[in-house]
């Protein structure tokens, strides 16, 4: 299945990319899916926010085709 | 209940009167708190000139608005308002506005400080900062509490 | 710092701006919390069609000046906006604007809604309710906490 | 000695007068002047505030000469 994957502020940066679409196996958790990210880029990042479809999950939240899955730093507006 | 994402700058009690002007909730209010956060030329003792704010659009709005409806229910408001820059912001411009309406005083303090600590811990924004000596994102809010 | 008693009805957010456009605190404010009251066409279950709001010359004037200046020095205000009407008060017109503006937006919170209760509980104002059948003067103010 | 006396709201109409000079011995508390307000006009009235020259005193208060000393309900204001 694939999913696609977004990135916020310092953590685009240092991925280099805004989103990428990636190929899972099938149940696949979002924190397992962060993990791999971060082994294949050879990246270490503390305190990332994860949200699915746009509502923010739990760490062990099964991931589904086509879920767009984004990844970003503690927030900082207002 | 108005929740905007604002590419340009606004100001907030221009936006303030014209969104009362569109309610229909006259006699009714007897409460309007209303909070405005603005750029300053310092943070955290460092000098500041500019800063960018970027958001994730749809996951934003979805966020804020239900935040707000939140608070209208917990609160049994009238009206929020909720308004946030992105893009480029210089010193003195407006970042964010939030007013919450309601009969009496204590729903309206209360429910407009929860919306805005609730925004500054979980809305999907994120500040960096032109410093003069490079620009860098800032990594946490300070505390409301 | 500005403390002001107005008998004619006033615009609370063109006051808000009028008021900032005369600081200069450009900069160094991030954060301003304002509170507005305004007239319902209610209280406590009754039809209220208008009020009247007295005041004690001289003493009221003098102790929001205290007020005022005691929320400055307590939570490092940078400046504080207190207006309030009096005499005949008609529905949606506003009765008290408070302002506080700082660095931080814990201290314009906390500091705004203090005056406000302090303000409810101490400041020499009178209401004076016409509902109708007949004028009564309000006898105590609805709990802020 | 000499003092102004002020009411203000439902207490000004229960007195019917907005203000009065009033006679006094020495080492009178405010208290003491109200009740003898409230004896004179044969009146009851509860919880009411009290300012000595703008400020707010306390009960046993001592009033002076040329003091101007307010009587008022509850404060209803904001």
């Amino acid at each position: 299945m694939q999913v696609s994957v977004k990135y916020f502020a310092s953590l685009r940066e240092l991925m280099g990319e805004a989103s990428s679409v990636i190929d899972l196996e099938e149940s696949v958790s979002v924190s397992e899916l962060w993990q791999s990210i971060l082994d294949s880029k050879d990246v270490k990042f503390d305190n990332v926010m994860m949200a699915v479809n746009m509502e923010y999950v739990k760490s062990e939240h099964q991931l589904k085709s086509g879920d767009e899955v984004a990844f970003f730093p503690p927030v900082t507006g207002g | 209940m108005l929740i905007e994402i604002r590419k340009k700058p606004f100001n907030a009690y221009a936006e303030m009167q014209y969104y009362l002007d569109s309610l229909v909730i006259d006699g009714k209010y007897g409460a309007t708190a209303n909070f405005v956060g603005t750029m300053r030329d310092f943070n955290e003792d460092k000098k500041v000139t500019y800063m960018t704010l970027e958001h994730y659009p749809g996951m934003t709005e979805k966020h804020l608005n239900a935040i707000a409806k939140e608070a209208i229910e917990k609160w049994q408001l009238l009206d929020v308002l909720i308004l946030h820059r992105i893009g480029k912001v210089k010193i003195t411009e407006d970042i964010v506005l939030v007013a919450c309406w309601s009969a009496h005083r204590k729903e309206a303090f209360e429910s407009c400080r929860m919306i805005m600590e609730q925004l500054k811990s979980s809305a999907p924004f994120w500040k960096k900062e032109e410093t003069g000596s490079g620009a860098k994102w800032v990594e946490k809010n300070t505390p409301g509490f």
